[in-house]
């Protein structure tokens, strides 16, 4: 019994209401973020940093923001992609447009614009369930790639229409070699996670999931769906909104529409199934599992000393992450959370089989 | 009517065979929630069994177990064995099951909601392949059962109440002609008119068909007045078994299943506050 | 009268390409009927489909190679019933639909193993050269494209051939039955196994035709599988759960987004069929939240 | 385990003490209506509610009974008739109208939030009393905190109370079917009702369980003085602790008074209750 | 041991919807390579060292490509070639900051043209602008003036598609036809309403900047409306055999710019199956050598080697770092005869890059499929440069500007 529970009371609500109730949790967290902070920017050389976990970074920040719309409210969304697309070109017009305000309220009300978006776009869903859903938000999708590609406003009129971000200057802090930039995004993975699970475990948090498990009795015990499934749109938009400004302004530097397509509003939906609905730590695994999962099993075969040809690497790397998918699924439908829960139930009645 | 599925009574043996053996099964979800903890259970051909216990006790995945539809609830059965007519079930999917006739009514009613009570009857006799007119002469059968459902034929079972949801499932049920049936909880819901219909109907496909019955019930009273054997579960485990009859004049039964108690039933208004549960172990 | 001619004309070539969508509209209405799947590998099985049979009709006569292609789309769905939907029986559907996508993610790599990656032409024998109509009414005539006009000839036959099959068999109320509740279903006797084998093996029959359709036009290559995009508009118009939807839900998107790209599109800057299909949809959903056909949805406490 | 402290009390006194307990009506229906396409489900139905009384419903399967407390809670909008609650009159009553004005209920086949823990079940039924703001709630300030501790002790009363305490952390979803009713009644009571709507509390439950549910039932009415309509097929649990039964047959209301009343009535018992029963 | 060689990154997208473009020109990189050092033993006597990425033309996979393999070897990667637009926009900054030079033959974007802004970024042989501008020379050319002539482009809606446009709406005013543009959406797949409209407008020519599968179904589309196949112009990422290949008999006529021609009948297609094939080694097959996304690859590569080569020369080094590889390429000069040694008459015409400079030269051929190869219609035209230059300089200022970078002073 590596992992164990007794001995350890919880004599007022407060503590039974801790995020982390189990000491050995908050010995694991505190492990984890001293890591992150602290080993990992020691240790990493630049390719760790800028290819594989800075876009991690970013992407489990989107993952959030759809796991609280999808996973939280149960609404269906395929506009991710969209909602930080708009995050990525507010703040680019922003800073370009109001040169005086500091760009860290530029990423907030880039923020909040897509926020508005999510709420108009949202609208739909008071009537609209489940996967007809998606169709809306698809809607929305189409419609924000068309859009930026055409309305050359957004793009400040530049002939190609793909636009560069302005240098990252916090307050005079200019976020430009790796590392910086690697805490900056877990500067804002690590305080959005924490809003975000603070959300779901109150009253706002209980609101969706009723509206996810059941809508009319949700209805019936007086919270109003609109309420609940707009604030969830509004949310999920402001995180994915704040993800897309990243993604933009910190990992890409310059881009284009294409950036933010509908292969990209794809992967996060994967990540958040595979990584559990409903469950803020499955974002993270779930954004690990969908990126760096395929770069692993492309760089394997080189690792273990095998020479393939180019192509028949890639075609493996997607044979393999296919099936990867599917046995996970079996494995535990429920995603690598529920896993990761699993696990820790067996631990605690370790050596015992139940 | 169906020569297959069901032995004229000539060729029954004296001693009746055994439909279903169960013999100390152990279920776990998820992999780690051990359910049952050592269920062995025996329902005779021709018998009615019962299966009694409190909310939790595992009745529901016991039968589950034996019609092999654990699977989708992430539900496994580690040890022990389940034979029905000898064969070993696990080697059986459901619909193989239902072919040789062992059918259950699920708890909860599970209609088709959006197949109209009518297809909903007629999904029940998926296995059948005795003809049309066969399966339209059963559809008349559970309609004169259940006039009621005649009446609603064509609407979505996703509208219909309660109830008739219930006599929906049970007579999609007897729409297969089985050999076996495993009802769980068929009484809830009812009117009290109905639960004893439905239980009339049960001794009746007893009697006439040779139905064999294993009946998960919470309604012990009627249970036992109909059953031939039951069996007591607690926490996943069978804590005492018997002839109904032995049953129904045991001690804790009366008092903790039946309400009788020394002095007579209690009115539901005189209960005390609180009272120590009976646990047989 | 001369100005009539080019919107029917608009309307014509929109209504043939909606035919094509709704090829592929098809195979996924099969298969989210029977099992409350929505099979994202769609896409993959329509290409993987004609990419056999272009291969094969290589070294093959033409007609073994369908039938031989239609024996591997058949083994696929052998398979996928086997490995992927039984173990993940009664499972919410986006888990089934996130098992697809693993589907979708295999087939891509395999496809490519086996068949290779370049571009292949799929010549059906149909002369590409346009039909002029009613000549002697219109200036120009009126065009329109032979494949179209047997695209659109076998699409029809073929909904009609499912309709006739799942309306008025047993197995049609089986499906829906699968689709309601898996276990239930398979409490009363319903054989998932079988049931879900017969739907995705004539899904990928479907994903045949729509790989020869789309492929004659194309060339068979990667990109047919982008094909699946423009289905879930026409899909969800028609309603997930109606055979008929799709090819009504096929031909009302098709004329809708070429007359509108057609006569909206430039003044606000072209390219509006990218996302028309999908407002189209929107708007209408907003009326009929399950789409013009589909399956009313049950709300009742 | 926490037990209850209901004050245990003869039934003569309790019975006096009910007399003095029923008051004005608190909801009447008046001339209800409700048709599906052809079905009538209730046609022009009237009874009302007085305050502090049980009031049982029955009648056959698909008489309408359900029907009748979805129109109370506005979840069905009768076609005809009105609705009067404390004295307010309403044509339809909207669902939210009616969690806010004190209604809560529960449901035959149970809508409880799957994927959630007991606790958080019944935090759900709280949910109208919070007032924290989105930002408080975000981080956890103010209210944000103080709230959620507050109404968490009130919630784990209701547990002691109903006796869930082992299961407070179990997704409801893997509960058995008699616990999820019991905490489906919990979250109706989260929501102080002054009317509980109980649609069949007690199916699939067995003796020893129903007495508990019935014991419950009579505290939460005793104790809080909640008005308590319920459906239920039990006659022995109707007659033992209803003031009053209202009998619907097909959509129209064929009795309504006493237990006594209502199971001397030919009309019932040729329609429902069939051989004398319980 | 490492030290001794040179490495060579090369991205490639072998799988995907746009793999049957990728695959050719990845092998014509891979052979040429590989050739080099089984003939030369290497770049002036040193080795290189060779590495395929797969980047499936999706950009963070380019990125992650790039990060990966920009430090190996004993000085790092010489250069990268990303081969999408959308991985040069991510990778221009990088490569700044990382030293090292970004090779976009015939792609990325047009102002990068000024090496004076882009210091690291080399877009030989040609940009869109230079495309756009040979093109409308070319059918000014036949049609004998276009006064009063339309032209449609039919392009990728996308920062590729888009390139070409502000040069030819200007060229509509200075050779008075009328232009007109229509958008496809990615991927392509369906451009009815658009060929509908060209059946009506009957532009006098269409110029198509299309990639992947969107070229195939623009001539099938043509097919269909029946406008004709001679009259339409592709750019030369819209005139290779994956494009025409899939609308068989009904692609003969169409044209297309080649920025070199296909055919493998150059000195160097020799050396390739002489040292590569026969030995065996061959990233593709015999008979695909010589097509045209294959002999750009080639070209590619040798132009690669080239800017090693010349910074070996210059430094006087073994193996250079990118930032003397970049020397490399901006004293980059092919004289006739340089080429004529390399085996490459014929393929391409001399090439001089320049601090000023980084296109090097912009000269391109119109060829025609003629349902079984591509002939030439056309001698080599070059853009006009006193009008392209100007604009050039003004889209590298303002992206100078935008991004606080000073340009250099060259001389
Ligand atoms: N899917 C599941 N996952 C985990 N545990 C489960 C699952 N289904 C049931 N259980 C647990 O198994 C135990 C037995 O449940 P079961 O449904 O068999 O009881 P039952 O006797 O049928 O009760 P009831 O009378 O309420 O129907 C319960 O404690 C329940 O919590
Ligand atoms: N939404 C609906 N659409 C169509 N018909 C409905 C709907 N709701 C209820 N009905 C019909 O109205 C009738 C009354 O249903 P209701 O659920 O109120 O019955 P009930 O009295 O609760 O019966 P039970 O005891 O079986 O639960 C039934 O015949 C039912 O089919
Ligand atoms: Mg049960
Ligand atoms: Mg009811």
């Amino acid at each position: 019994m590596i992992y164990r529970e007794t001995g350890q009371f919880r004599t007022s609500y407060a503590e039974d209401q801790a995020i982390f109730r189990l000491r050995e949790d908050r010995i694991g967290i505190a492990a984890i973020l001293a890591i992150a902070w602290v080993g990992v920017p020691l240790l990493a050389d630049e390719y760790l940093l800028r290819a594989i976990l800075i876009p991690f970074l970013i992407l489990s920040l989107a993952a959030i923001g759809l796991n609280l719309l999808l996973g939280y409210c149960g609404q269906i969304s395929l506009g991710t992609g969209a909602f930080m697309a708009v995050g990525a070109y507010s703040a680019y017009n922003l800073a370009l447009r109001l040169p005086e305000l500091p760009l860290l309220l530029d990423f907030f009300l880039a923020g909040l614009i897509a926020a508005g978006v999510g709420i108009v776009f949202g609208l739909p869903s008071f009537r609209i369930k489940g996967l007809y859903l998606a169709v809306a938000t698809l809607a929305l999708q189409f419609f924000a790639d068309w859009a930026f590609l055409r309305v050359r406003w957004f793009t400040n009129y530049t002939p190609s229409g793909s636009v560069t971000a302005p240098v990252l200057d916090f307050f005079g802090w200019v976020v430009d070699t790796e590392r910086e930039k690697y805490w900056l995004c877990l500067a804002f993975v690590c305080a959005i996670a924490l809003l975000a699970k603070n959300l779901v475990r109150s009253r706002l948090g209980r609101s969706w999931m009723a509206i996810r498990d059941m809508d009319i009795a949700a209805e019936i015990i007086g919270i109003r769906p609109m309420h609940a499934k707009l604030s969830a749109f509004a949310v999920s938009s402001f995180v994915a909104g704040l993800a897309g400004v990243l993604w933009a302004f910190v990992h890409l530097g310059s881009w284009e529409p294409l950036a933010f397509s509908i292969d990209m509003s794809f992967r996060l939906l994967f990540m958040v199934i595979i990584g559990g609905m409903g469950s803020i730590l499955g974002s993270f695994l779930g954004a690990a599992f969908i990126t760096i999962l395929p770069i692993f099993l492309n760089q394997a075969p080189a690792m273990i000393g095998i020479r393939l040809s180019t192509a028949m690497v890639s075609h493996l790397e997607f044979m393999i992450f296919g099936t990867l998918i599917v046995l996970f699924l079996i494995w535990e439908p429920h995603g690598l959370a529920r896993l990761w829960q699993i696990g820790k139930e067996k631990m605690r009645l370790w050596p015992f089989p139940y | 009517m169906n020569a297959l599925a069901r032995p004229a009574p000539f060729d029954q043996p004296a001693t009746p065979r055994t439909a279903l053996a169960v013999h100390n099964i152990e279920v776990v979800y998820d992999h780690v929630v051990l359910v049952l903890k050592g269920v062995s259970l025996e329902v005779p051909e021709g018998a009615i069994v019962t299966l009694l216990g409190a909310n939790g006790a595992g009745k529901t995945t016991t039968l589950k177990a034996i019609s092999n539809l654990l699977h989708a609830e992430r539900g496994e059965v580690t040890k022990g064995s389940i034979t029905f007519y000898g064969e070993e079930v696990h080697r059986l999917s459901p619909s193989e099951l239902v072919r040789r006739g062992c059918l259950q009514v699920m708890e909860g009613r599970r209609c088709f909601g959006h197949l109209t009570v009518e297809e909903n009857l007629l999904t029940g006799a998926f296995t059948r392949k005795d003809g049309k007119a066969a399966i339209q002469r059963d559809l008349e059968m559970v309609y004169s059962y259940f006039p009621r459902l005649k009446e609603r034929r064509k609407v979505l079972a996703g509208y219909i109440s309660g109830g008739e949801q219930q006599m929906c499932a049970i007579g999609r049920a007897l729409m297969a002609r089985p050999r076996l049936v495993l009802l769980d909880e068929p009484s809830m819901g009812l009117a009290p008119q109905l639960v004893e219909e439905i239980f009339e109907i049960v001794d009746r496909l007893n009697r006439e068909e040779k139905v064999t019955f294993l009946v998960a019930e919470q309604n012990t009273n009627v249970a036992l007045r109909y059953a031939r054997y039951g069996y007591i579960l607690e926490n996943g485990r069978v804590v005492l078994d018997g002839p109904a009859e032995a049953l129904r004049d045991n001690e804790d039964v009366k008092e903790f299943y039946l309400g009788l108690s020394a002095t007579g039933r209690k009115s539901f208004r005189d209960i005390k506050s609180y009272k120590r549960r009976k646990r047989w172990l | 009268m001369a100005e009539l001619g080019p919107v029917l004309e608009v309307l014509l070539g929109g209504l043939m390409s909606g035919v094509l969508y709704s090829l592929v509209a098809l195979g996924f209405v099969l298969i989210f009927k029977a099992s409350g799947v929505f099979n994202f590998a769609q896409g993959a099985m329509v290409l993987f489909a004609a990419l056999s049979l272009v291969r094969l009709s290589e070294w093959l006569p033409f007609p073994v190679a369908i039938a031989l292609t239609i024996a591997i789309m058949i083994a696929l769905a052998w398979a996928v019933e086997r490995l992927v939907l039984r173990p993940l029986v009664g499972q919410h559907g986006l888990i089934l639909f996130m098992a697809t996508i693993g589907v979708t993610f295999f087939l891509d790599g395999f496809g490519q193993t086996i068949w290779g990656s370049n571009v292949y032409q799929l010549d059906l024998g149909i002369s590409a050269s346009p039909w002029f109509l009613l000549e002697n009414l219109f200036p120009g005539g009126i065009l329109v494209s032979p494949v179209d006009v047997f695209a659109a000839a076998v699409a029809g036959s073929l909904v009609l051939a499912l309709s006739i099959f799942f309306h008025s068999t047993k197995i049609g109320r089986a499906l829906r039955a699968v689709a309601d509740d898996h276990q239930a279903a398979q409490s009363v006797g319903i054989p998932l196994n079988q049931i879900w084998l017969i739907v995705w093996s004539t899904a990928g029959v479907v994903a045949l035709v729509a790989g020869m359709a789309w492929g004659s036009k194309l060339g068979v290559q990667f990109s047919l599988s982008f094909v699946a995009l423009k289905a879930l508009p026409v899909l969800i118009l028609g309603g997930l759960t109606s055979i008929p939807g799709a090819i009504l839900g096929g031909l009302i998107v098709g004329a809708g987004e070429k007359l509108a790209e057609f006569y909206i599109g430039p003044a606000i800057g072209g390219g509006i069929e990218y996302w028309f299909a999908y407002v189209l949809a929107l708007a209408v959903l907003l009326v009929r939240p399950q789409g013009l056909f589909g399956e009313k949805i049950i709300e009742r406490v | 385990m926490a037990v209850a402290s209901a004050p245990v009390a003869t039934s003569a006194e309790r019975a006096a003490r009910r007399e003095r307990r029923i008051g004005e009506v608190l909801l009447a229906v008046e001339n209800i209506s409700l048709r599906f396409g052809g079905v009538r489900a209730l046609s022009n139905v009237s009874f009302d509610i007085r305050r502090g009384e049980i009031r049982a419903i029955i009648g056959p399967n698909g008489a309408g009974k359900s029907s009748m407390l979805n129109v109370i809670n506005g979840f069905y909008q009768p076609q005809e008739g009105r609705i009067v609650w404390k004295g307010r009159v309403f044509t339809r009553m909207r669902p939210h109208e009616a969690a806010k004005g004190g209604i809560a209920r529960t449901f035959q086949n149970i809508a409880l939030f799957k994927g959630m823990s007991t606790l958080d079940n019944i935090m759900t039924g709280r949910i109208l009393k919070m007032r924290a703001s989105f930002l408080e709630q975000a981080f956890r300030i103010g209210r944000g905190r103080s709230e959620e501790l507050r109404e968490r002790a009130f919630v784990e009363r209701i547990i002691d109370f109903l006796e869930i305490t082992h299961i407070r952390h179990v997704p409801v979803g893997k509960l058995p079917y008699g616990l999820q009713k019991r905490v489906e009644l919990a979250r109706a009571l989260a929501m102080e009702p002054e009317l509980l709507l109980l649609d069949e509390p007690m199916a699939g439950m067995n003796l020893e369980e129903k007495e508990d549910m019935c014991r419950f039932i009579l505290d939460v009415n005793e104790e809080f003085g909640t008005t308590v309509a319920l459906i239920e097929h039990d006659m022995s649990v109707v007659m033992d602790i209803s003031d009053r039964v209202v009998v619907l047959d097909y959509g129209r209301l064929l009795a309504d008074g006493t237990p006594e009343e209502v199971r001397n009535d030919p009309a019932v018992i040729e329609a429902y209750l069939g051989v004398a029963h319980g | 041991s490492a030290a001794e060689t040179i490495y060579y990154p090369s991205l490639v997208y072998r799988s995907g919807p746009y793999a049957p473009n990728g695959i050719p020109f990845a092998n014509g990189v891979a052979d040429y390579v590989a050739m080099i050092n089984a003939r030369d033993g290497g770049v002036g006597g040193v080795k290189i060292e060779f590495e395929e990425c797969e980047t499936g033309y999706a950009t963070d996979r380019g990125v992650e490509c790039y990060e990966r393999l920009k430090g190996k070897g004993a000085k790092g990667a010489i250069a990268f070639s990303p081969l999408s637009t959308g991985i040069t926009f991510a990778l221009t900054e990088k490569v700044a900051v990382d030293k090292i030079p970004l090779q976009t033959m015939g792609y990325g974007r047009s102002e990068s043209a000024d090496g004076r802004v882009f210091t690291w970024n080399f877009p030989l042989l040609g940009t869109y602008w230079s495309a756009a501008d040979i093109l409308i020379q070319h059918v000014n050319k036949i049609a004998g003036g276009l006064q009063g002539k339309k032209i449609t482009l039919v392009y990728h809606d996308s920062p590729y598609g888009k390139e070409p446009i502000p040069v030819l709406q200007e060229h509509a005013q200075r050779y008075g036809y009328t232009f007109e543009a229509i958008p496809v959406t990615h991927p392509g797949v369906e451009q009815k309403a658009a060929w509908l409209k060209i059946r009506q407008t009957r532009p006098d020519f269409v110029f198509l900047w299309g990639w992947g599968v969107m070229n195939s179904t623009a001539i099938k589309e043509a097919v269909a409306v029946g406008y004709p196949r001679e009259r339409m112009y592709g750019v030369w990422w819209a005139a290779a055999e994956p494009d025409v290949r899939p609308a068989g008999d009904d692609a003969k006529g169409y044209q297309g710019l080649a920025l070199h021609p296909a055919g493998a009948d150059y000195p160097v297609h020799k050396d390739i199956l002489k040292y590569v094939y026969d030995a065996g080694k061959g990233a593709g097959k015999r008979e695909e050598v010589g097509e045209v996304l294959y002999n750009r690859g080639m070209i590619d590569a040798m132009l690669k080697l080239e800017a090693v080569r010349n910074a070996q020369k210059i430094f006087n080094v073994k193996v250079p770092t990118g930032e003397q590889v970049r020397e490399g390429y901006e004293r980059l000069e092919l004289t006739a005869q340089r080429i004529k040694e390399l085996g490459f008459e014929g393929l391409i015409t001399p090439i001089k890059v320049s601090c000023r400079d980084h296109e090097g030269s912009r000269k391109a051929r119109i060829h025609q499929w003629d349902g079984k190869k591509w002939v030439f219609v056309s001698d080599w035209i070059e853009a006009n440069n006193e009008y392209l230059r100007p604009k050039v300089e003004a889209a590298a200022m303002a992206y100078a500007k935008e991004k606080g970078i000073t340009p250099r002073t060259c001389n």
